[in-house]
């Protein structure tokens, strides 16, 4: 395990170093880095699988000459899952950057582009793995640094400049309050190592303990982009090079759950009142459904995938909130039950989100436009990439057989286990969670139906997209292997749980793999059978043979004759790409029904003809959304800081008069205190 | 190690920036202007190298009859003063010689800056080393006496007005420390009797105890307000922006680096007697006040610059205040810390202004929003420029990160010092955070609006290699290595130094 | 699977089931119709008229549009597909189905919500502007349908005590049919019913018998389609209409289906369940004709109706039982 | 002598001392900055006065030194150079004033009072010799701060920091018998060049501002 360690570690540390000392010739260079890259990340998923099934964690240590810093490093399930997630989309990141960083040849330093890659895969391994508070702290930071370096790439763009400064003074907030969080769980203990972190309820007060929760879930909530911190995520991640957007939104921001059931399970080892779990569970379902819901009036395709890993991490604290609740009322494996099914959903977003934003980053490539009203026509002129994307898209809609379906079923069954819990409260708010859940479930849907059919179907909206070619094979098969993991996680899931079972066993200390795994491994069940089942194998084969008795029925009526080619029926015109339906026009009536939440504000101009007042010549629509957070929470106290700021101008005054008299009375005042 | 070695290593100490001073008054040549200086600044790191390892074997060093006293704290001060001095005659040598080749100062004028250089230094190490308080006073005077001048170097309207703006304020401050030094004579007489060297802090420090609380009080008020304005600590700082602003950029660094090292290094010298007789409370919670004080007020000040001299000048009264902090709270960490920070930060300063002068060079502009793109005009002074940046808002994988978090976790554990705050209260925790975020945001929103877009038409891009990059990477390495493995000896003396401070 | 049944009588039992499905949902359309028609006063089709429609449409030669992919082709038999799988979840005319442990009742809604996610892709692929807006609607109101769906459900299987649908039905028609708390039965009854309603397109949420594209919304998102494609889709949506109302039928009133596996049994509980379904297809042809369809934009007050509904059945339960 | 006893000699101090807090205040109430050398001079004339008086009691020759000094400096090369800038710059007088003359007076009182305040718990420590001079050395230095805020001119300022210095000289001389024979001369070097320095300034401003009046110089600020 040692070696494997030193392999993964050491193939990012060359891979960080090492371009920056070859010749500049950006093939060598690419090839280098994510070579490199590549091979830790192999390394490091048989870390993670070793790790995850070891009997005793395995730990090493390497004394530091600061004080309070050690670099110790311990890989129990828990980080060794996430060590897994993280290498497996950062192999797969690898192989895709390959092909996708060449278009940035002769703009970008590839060599600069390479090495920060291998760093912030390397920081974002050692802040699962790491051990000691302050270590984390370290590489915590150093992990924001390197992907704020990686999000201005582009710098040359005053949004992407923008987005980048955005994104590093809020990650640098919430790490204020992570470091809150350690300095309180260190008055505890006395030192920075994770081991005196766990169990502080004994020095502990209520009020202090209260505090730590609240400081760790603002602190990694930023991280997380839980609603309302969630804001920055939508301008950095698309801001970003594709495949480093795919890193941030699939795995940078789960190293924030990482971090929540660390401190809740881990540190306070379980140990809190019935409403941390709530606040998690609302926070949750909150973030979920106003995630897709900005998401649906996104036309931004990488911003649109952002705002759904709002979303996702929402649906990911649905589980881990009802597991907190029902740990809170000792109900141990229905805790476990919900921790897997928020940790099975924690891979599946991974995969899948990684997967769409290599999607986008194929079509960024071939178009180099990210405004979906642009594409159209695709799936004929990328055949491969829409696929993928298709498969991704069926994943993260969450409908069967994919693994998206798995999760937020494993989730529903969680929610709606709530009717064993001893408060009606409790039992009322699971099922309404429950509800929300679906409608954002559907509303996903309806996001990347709009997605996929308008950015693939039909035809093409602008020149980009006619010209548009297949992207390179590194990148497809980069999109391959996740799409492979999305269908495999979908149809095997029997053999996933384990896995998180592990995770859950280490934390909790009830193993329910055995109960989950129910009818001689063929379904899956959560904990009680009686109560519910799923059997996705099945399913999928009873999907292959029914759709295999639709054909049977058509070969036995009609035979196999070929279908022949029309025009499609536009009112007897000729079809144009303009009389399409739009992407905005397609969520028109969910603007509408939901107006409440988006307040838009809708501006159309129309210039008539001269002859008549019914026959319009120009026409000019454009409508925005309300940013409510920023108006109404960050505004206010940007405003408030400057504000603050403007008014102590007068303190440097620049009269020599009054900076002496400064010091007058600070000596005189200072006389009469000593006195 | 022979004790004449050691001798001739302090004498070496002294001598080479007073010599080298006198000779610059009589060179024209800018050529032996630099090696001249480069000779004298290398003697004095080497002789810095052989005291410190004499102190590093007996502890501490006195010399020349008790005049010179050096022992782990002033030698950790030594060490700043020597990098950072090497740094900036290595910088010096592009920086000055182009303002020559433009004209803008005559080569008459070169030497006399160069004179006032070594004095600068000469009396920067005198302070360092001088065992009688008086004798430090006296240097320290001088830091003013020989920089004043070099701040209105250039002779416009504006630095004429910081250069007055300095020499009143520090001066009165400083004469406010001699009455604090004449206090502590009088109060250390009636112990050790009307001998001359009742003012030697070794003296002091075994007869202390004895001393009179409430003399030694006053005192410390006096020589606390008095080099807390050398310090720049709110609301004694006033000086500070426009002397920074205005001084060249070299003088700049010396002035943020080490200057203001030297003059904590008093406070502490003082405050290391003041102890033996009051509770630490008092002295500890003054320090950790103002501390607090400043950095609240710099983070907003550092919010609302416009000019990128200006924004480095308040983030070092930030630092300086942090660092105060550190020391207030004391404790081994604190104290470990705040001496731990004051290293970084000189380092880290003088790269902040090393990286101003190239820019202000080429962009002919202190105005932040008229400097763009210099990741393509100038890539070596971007480099600095970010990694101070980076640096000087604690970020990893830069010392100051390290630092920091030792200062804040000490005071969180301990909080301010009881004399001042009731026990335990964690406000002081949250106003550091806070305020060390609305830095962080102003800074870095600073900073990286200079560094990244694209380059202005009208400025010619590219940076040729010059001997004035040596210093940049030379700091940067020092800066990113330190944050991560401290060299053990380097950490020993920072210890040695930090047990002194809190020995009792 | 269930206990005490071999494989064989598993698949036999799974294979009538589908046949069954597939065989009936014609006819309930045709009998839709044939109400409708008598209610207006005319003589109407005959109730097997939908068979030789389809026949019809099988042996025609599709026109497939040149702008669509292949995603175009392929919807049919996913939705033809997707609809029979969440169909054979629901027990028919045996409460226990051996495919009982292959999904419960959110497996059920998600399989349907595949069907629809094609669909709309469907819609959007031949590039029409009427498929868009028909995709379009149709997202909104699915969407809007499901809470109220999962809701209704839930408070339906917390009296079962499983979600699993032939475990409901199962332990229901073992009571005798004595529902057990019938206040919160008849709360989710109601909301169950208007989202059925809403899922199958129907008056007043959907008219499929509207000739105005601009009213459309299923028939919308279908106007390309033509020849054995269309016949797919449509068979598939006389399922789905089939399955909501089997749901109905035997979740709410499961007397008379066959609890045990036996040929009497079995013809007992096939003719009863014929009986039910033909009953409620009855049932909505007549609502189909006393009430108008509604606006777009009012469909969510409807909806928002079947989610309280829910909701309160949920409450209910949870009071009554204490 | 024997009439000088230890008593006697406390009341010689303490007069001269008196008379150094007079000239300060005469300095506050004083417009014209000719004037304001003078009273000046005579100040440091009484301060070496004073000087020596503790030289002659306690015998400890360095003070004589400093008291030499004293005269040298402040009484004869700086009131020089001073009038020299002044005429240079013909400011006689200053007619703006930050704070008024009684104004200025009442707070210099009060400033006295709170020097005696602070003072009091450590002069029993003190010598017997020079009970209240360092009480009074404290006000003066107060009084010269004060009055470097009060007043405008460039000129004026100069004056008022070598007042301060003044009252650190008594402090150093009559509380503590005189500091440190090396330590005495860097002050001096140190006020002499200090003082240089400030009448160059003085010149530069007035070349660049065309007045030594220091409200001009507020152009750096926020």
């Amino acid at each position: 395990m040692a070696i494997l360690l030193l392999l993964t570690l050491a193939g990012y540390a060359v891979g960080l170093l090492l371009p920056l000392c070859v010749p500049s010739r950006p093939r060598l260079q690419n090839t280098l880095a994510h070579g490199l890259a590549g091979f830790a990340g192999v390394a490091g998923i048989c870390l993670g699988t070793i790790g995850l099934f070891a009997g005793e964690p395995f730990t090493t240590s390497v004394p530091s000459t600061l004080p309070l810093l050690t670099f110790a490093i311990r890989l129990d399930p828990l980080a060794s899952f996430f060590l897994l997630t993280i290498s497996s989309v950062g192999l797969a990141a690898s192989v895709y950057a390959l092909g996708y960083v060449t278009e940035f040849y002769g703009r970008v330093p590839i060599s600069l582009l390479g090495s920060l890659f291998n760093g912030f895969l390397l920081s974002m391994t050692l802040v699962v793995i790491a051990d000691n508070g302050f270590f984390f702290l370290l590489v915590w930071e150093l992990m924001s640094l390197f992907s704020y370096f990686l999000v201005v790439t582009e710098h040359e763009k005053s949004d992407v400049r923008y987005a980048g400064l955005f994104y590093l003074i809020m990650t640098h907030v919430g790490t204020a309050f992570i470091v809150l969080t350690f300095l309180l769980l260190f008055q505890g203990s006395g030192s920075f190592s994770f081991e005196g972190f766990r169990r502080p309820d004994q020095a502990f007060s209520d009020g202090m303990r209260t505090m730590a929760f609240l400081t760790a879930l603002i602190g990694f909530g930023t991280k997380a982009g839980i609603v309302p911190l969630h804001v920055w995520l939508p301008y950095a991640h698309p801001a970003a090079p594709s495949h480093i957007s795919a890193l941030m939104s699939g795995v940078m921001i789960k190293t924030a759950i990482y971090g929540l059931i660390r401190v809740y399970f881990d540190f306070f080892g379980g140990h809190f009142p019935w409403w941390w779990g709530f606040v998690v569970l609302a926070l949750g379902a909150v973030s979920a459904l106003l995630g897709v819901m900005y998401a649906l009036m996104e036309h931004d395709l990488k911003s649109l995938l952002a705002y759904h890993s709002v979303e996702n991490i929402g649906i990911i604290l649905l589980g881990i909130g009802a597991g907190m609740i029902f740990h809170s009322y000792g109900l141990e494996q229905l805790a476990a039950l919900g921790l897997i099914a928020g940790l099975y959903h924690t891979l599946n977003h991974a995969i899948f989100k990684a997967l769409l934003f290599f999607g986008a980053g194929s079509l960024l490539y071939a178009t180099h436009t990210r405004n979906m009203e642009e594409y159209g026509g695709l799936l004929r002129r990328m055949p491969w990439t829409g696929a993928f994307f298709l498969i991704g898209a069926v994943s993260i809609a969450a409908l069967p057989p994919t693994n998206g379906f798995i999760s937020e079923w494993l989730i529903f069954q969680s929610l709606f286990l709530s009717y064993e819990m001893p408060s009606l409260l409790m039992k009322l708010m699971l099922p309404i969670a429950a509800a929300m859940l679906a409608l954002t479930g559907v509303l996903a849907l309806t996001c990347f139906a709009k997605a996929f059919g308008i950015s693939f179907l039909a035809l093409p909206r602008s020149s980009h997209a006619k010209h548009a070619e297949e992207v390179p094979w590194p990148m497809r098969i980069g999109m391959a292997f996740l799409a492979a993991s999305c269908i495999a996680l979908g149809l095997a899931p029997m053999l996933a749980v384990p896995m998180m079972d592990r995770v859950t066993a280490s934390m909790i200390g009830t193993s329910i793999a055995d109960r989950m795994v129910a009818l001689g491994g063929w379904a899956l069940a959560p904990v009680n059978v009686e109560f519910s089942s799923l059997s996705s194998p099945v399913l999928g084969f009873v999907l292959a043979a029914t759709a295999a008795l639709g054909l049977a029925l058509v070969a036995l009526y009609s035979g196999t004759r070929p279908y022949r080619y029309g025009k499609t029926w536009a009112c007897g015109l000729n079809l144009t790409p303009r009389m399409e339906y739009s992407a905005t026009g397609f969520v028109q009536p969910i603007k509408r029904v939901f107006s409440t939440i988006y307040q838009p504000t809708v501006k159309l101009e129309t210039e008539f003809l001269e002859e008549s007042r019914y026959f319009a010549k120009r026409r000019r629509f454009e409508f925005h959304i309300e940013p409510v957070f920023q108006k109404y929470l960050y505004d206010p106290v940007i405003t408030f800081m400057s504000g603050l700021a403007d008014r102590l101008r007068i303190v440097q005054a620049g009269s020599l008069h009054l900076y002496l008299a400064y010091m007058f009375v600070t000596l005189v005042l200072l006389l009469l205190v000593a006195l | 190690m022979m004790e004449s070695t050691v001798m001739i290593a302090v004498g070496l100490l002294l001598l080479p920036p007073l010599t080298a001073g006198c000779l610059s008054l009589l060179i024209n040549s800018s050529r032996w202007l630099h090696v001249i200086n480069l000779i004298s600044i290398g003697t004095l790191v080497g002789a810095e190298a052989v005291v410190a390892r004499a102190v590093f074997l007996q502890g501490s060093v006195t010399a020349f009859a008790e005049i010179v006293y050096i022992d782990a704290l002033s030698s950790v001060i030594l060490f700043i003063i020597g990098t950072v001095g090497l740094a900036c005659s290595l910088y010096m040598r592009s920086y000055m010689d182009e303002q020559v080749a433009r004209g803008v100062i005559a080569p008459k004028r070169l030497s006399l800056f160069f004179f006032l250089f070594h004095m600068f230094i000469l009396a920067m190490v005198l302070a360092t080393v001088a065992n009688s308080l008086g004798v430090q006073w006296v240097a320290i005077e001088a830091t003013t006496l020989a920089t004043t001048f070099l701040i209105a170097f250039w002779r416009r309207r504006e630095s004429l007005e910081a250069g007055w703006k300095y020499l009143i304020l520090c001066s009165v401050g400083i004469s406010l420390a001699l009455f604090g030094v004449v206090l502590m004579y009088y109060s250390s007489l009636r112990v050790l009797g009307d001998v001359s060297s009742a003012l030697n802090i070794t003296q002091l420090q075994q007869v202390a105890a004895q001393l009179d609380p409430h003399i030694l009080k006053l005192a410390f008020v006096f020589l606390f307000v008095g080099y807390g304005t050398k310090v720049g600590l709110v609301p004694m700082h006033s000086w500070l922006p426009d002397a920074y602003t205005e001084a060249p950029a070299p003088v700049a660094a010396m002035l943020a680096g080490v200057l203001e090292t030297v003059a904590v290094y008093a406070i502490l010298r003082c405050r290391g007697i003041a102890d033996q007789a009051l509770s630490p409370d008092f002295t500890g919670g003054l320090l950790a006040l103002f501390g607090l004080i400043s950095f609240a007020l710099a983070a907003f000040f550092i919010l609302l610059q416009h000019n990128y001299k200006r924004l480095f000048a308040y983030s070092s009264i930030e630092h300086m205040g942090l660092a105060m902090v550190g020391f207030g709270v004391g404790g081994p960490l604190g104290t470990f810390g705040g001496l731990f920070h004051l290293v970084n930060h000189a380092f880290a300063k003088s790269l902040a202004f090393f990286a101003a002068g190239n820019i202000h060079r080429r962009f002919k502009t202190v105005e932040i929003d008229q400097v763009r793109g210099l990741t393509t005009v100038l890539p070596w002074s971007a480099l600095a420029l970010l990694i101070s940046g980076l640096a000087l808002t604690a970020l990893p994988p830069f010392a100051l990160f390290t630092s920091e978090m030792q200062i804040i976790t000490a005071l969180s554990s301990s909080g301010l010092p009881d004399e001042w705050t009731q026990p335990g209260t964690r406000i002081p925790v949250v106003i550091l955070l806070l305020c060390s975020v609305v830095a962080f945001a102003g800074f870095l929103y600073r900073i990286t609006g200079m560094v990244w877009g694209p380059a202005p038409k009208d400025v010619v891009p590219g940076e040729r290699w010059s001997v004035g990059h040596v210093p940049i990477i030379l700091l940067g390495t020092m800066l990113a290595g330190f944050g991560l493995a401290l060299p053990a000896s380097l950490r020993h003396f920072v210890e040695m130094a930090s047990a002194l401070l809190l020995s009792r | 699977m269930i206990a005490g049944q071999s494989i064989f009588q598993a698949i036999v039992l799974t294979l009538a089931q589908a046949i069954v499905l597939i065989a009936l949902s014609p006819a309930i359309v045709g009998l839709i119709r044939k109400v409708k028609a008598r209610f207006q006063c005319r003589r109407g089709a005959a109730i097997f008229q939908p068979y030789a429609d389809l026949r019809k449409l099988f042996c025609k030669q599709p026109v497939v549009s040149t702008t669509t992919s292949w995603i175009f082709t392929a919807t049919p038999y996913i939705v033809f597909a997707s609809t029979m799988t969440a169909g054979l979840l629901v027990p028919v005319f045996a409460s226990q189905m051996p495919l009982n442990f292959a999904g419960n009742i959110i497996a059920f809604v998600y399989l349907l919500a595949l069907g629809t996610f094609f669909l709309i892709l469907a819609g959007l692929d031949a590039g029409s502007p009427f498929g868009g807006m028909g995709s379009s609607r149709e997202s909104i109101v699915a969407s809007l349908t499901e809470p109220a769906m999962i809701m209704a459900i839930f408070a339906i299987a917390l009296t079962a005590g499983s979600t699993n649908l032939s475990t409901i039905v199962h332990r229901t028609a073992l009571l005798e049919g004595i529902v057990t708390d019938p206040a919160s039965h008849v709360m989710a009854l109601a909301a169950l019913f208007i989202v059925a309603l809403a899922e199958t397109g129907r008056v007043p949420v959907d008219n499929p018998a509207t000739h105005l594209e601009l009213t459309m919304i299923h028939e919308a998102m279908v106007l390309e389609y033509s020849g054995r494609y269309l016949a797919l889709v449509e068979w598939a949506s006389g399922i789905k209409l089939l399955v909501f109302l089997t749901l109905i039928a035997n979740v709410f009133v499961p007397w008379g289906i066959a609890t045990s596996v036996t040929p009497a049994a079995l013809s007992i509980g096939l003719t009863v369940y014929v009986a039910k379904v033909a009953g409620l297809a009855v049932l909505i042809g007549t609502i189909e004709c006393m009430f108008a369809k509604l606006r777009l934009f009012r469909i969510t007050d409807l909806l928002g109706v079947a989610f309280i509904l829910a909701l309160l059945g949920l409450l209910f339960f949870y009071i009554l039982r204490g | 002598m024997s009439w000088l006893t230890p008593h006697v000699a406390t009341q010689i101090v303490d007069f001269s001392s008196a008379m150094l807090l007079l000239t300060c205040f005469a300095i506050v109430a004083q417009r014209r900055l000719s004037a304001c050398v003078d009273l000046f001079a005579l100040q440091s004339l009484f301060l070496a006065m004073t000087a020596a008086l503790v030289a002659f009691l306690t015998g400890s020759r360095h003070i004589y030194i400093a008291a030499a000094l004293t005269v040298v400096v402040k009484v004869i090369v700086i009131p020089r150079v001073l009038k020299g800038v002044i005429e240079r710059l013909n400011v006689t007088r200053e007619l703006v004033m930050k704070i008024n003359v009684p104004a200025s007076l009442l707070i210099c009182g009060a400033l006295v009072m709170i020097a005696f305040f602070i003072t009091q718990p450590i002069i029993p420590f003190g010598h017997l010799l020079t009970r209240d001079s360092l009480a009074i050395a404290l006000a003066i230095v107060l009084i010269g701060f004060f009055t470097m805020i009060s007043r405008q001119k460039a000129v004026t300022q100069l004056i008022a920091f070598l007042v301060m210095e003044n009252g650190l000289f008594l402090g150093a001389t009559a509380a503590t018998y005189g500091m440190p024979l090396i330590v005495e001369l860097g002050v001096f070097f140190d006020v002499l060049v200090a003082a240089l320095i400030a009448g160059i300034y003085t010149n530069r401003l007035q070349d660049a501002f065309d007045s030594v009046d220091t409200v001009h110089l507020s152009e750096l600020k926020e």
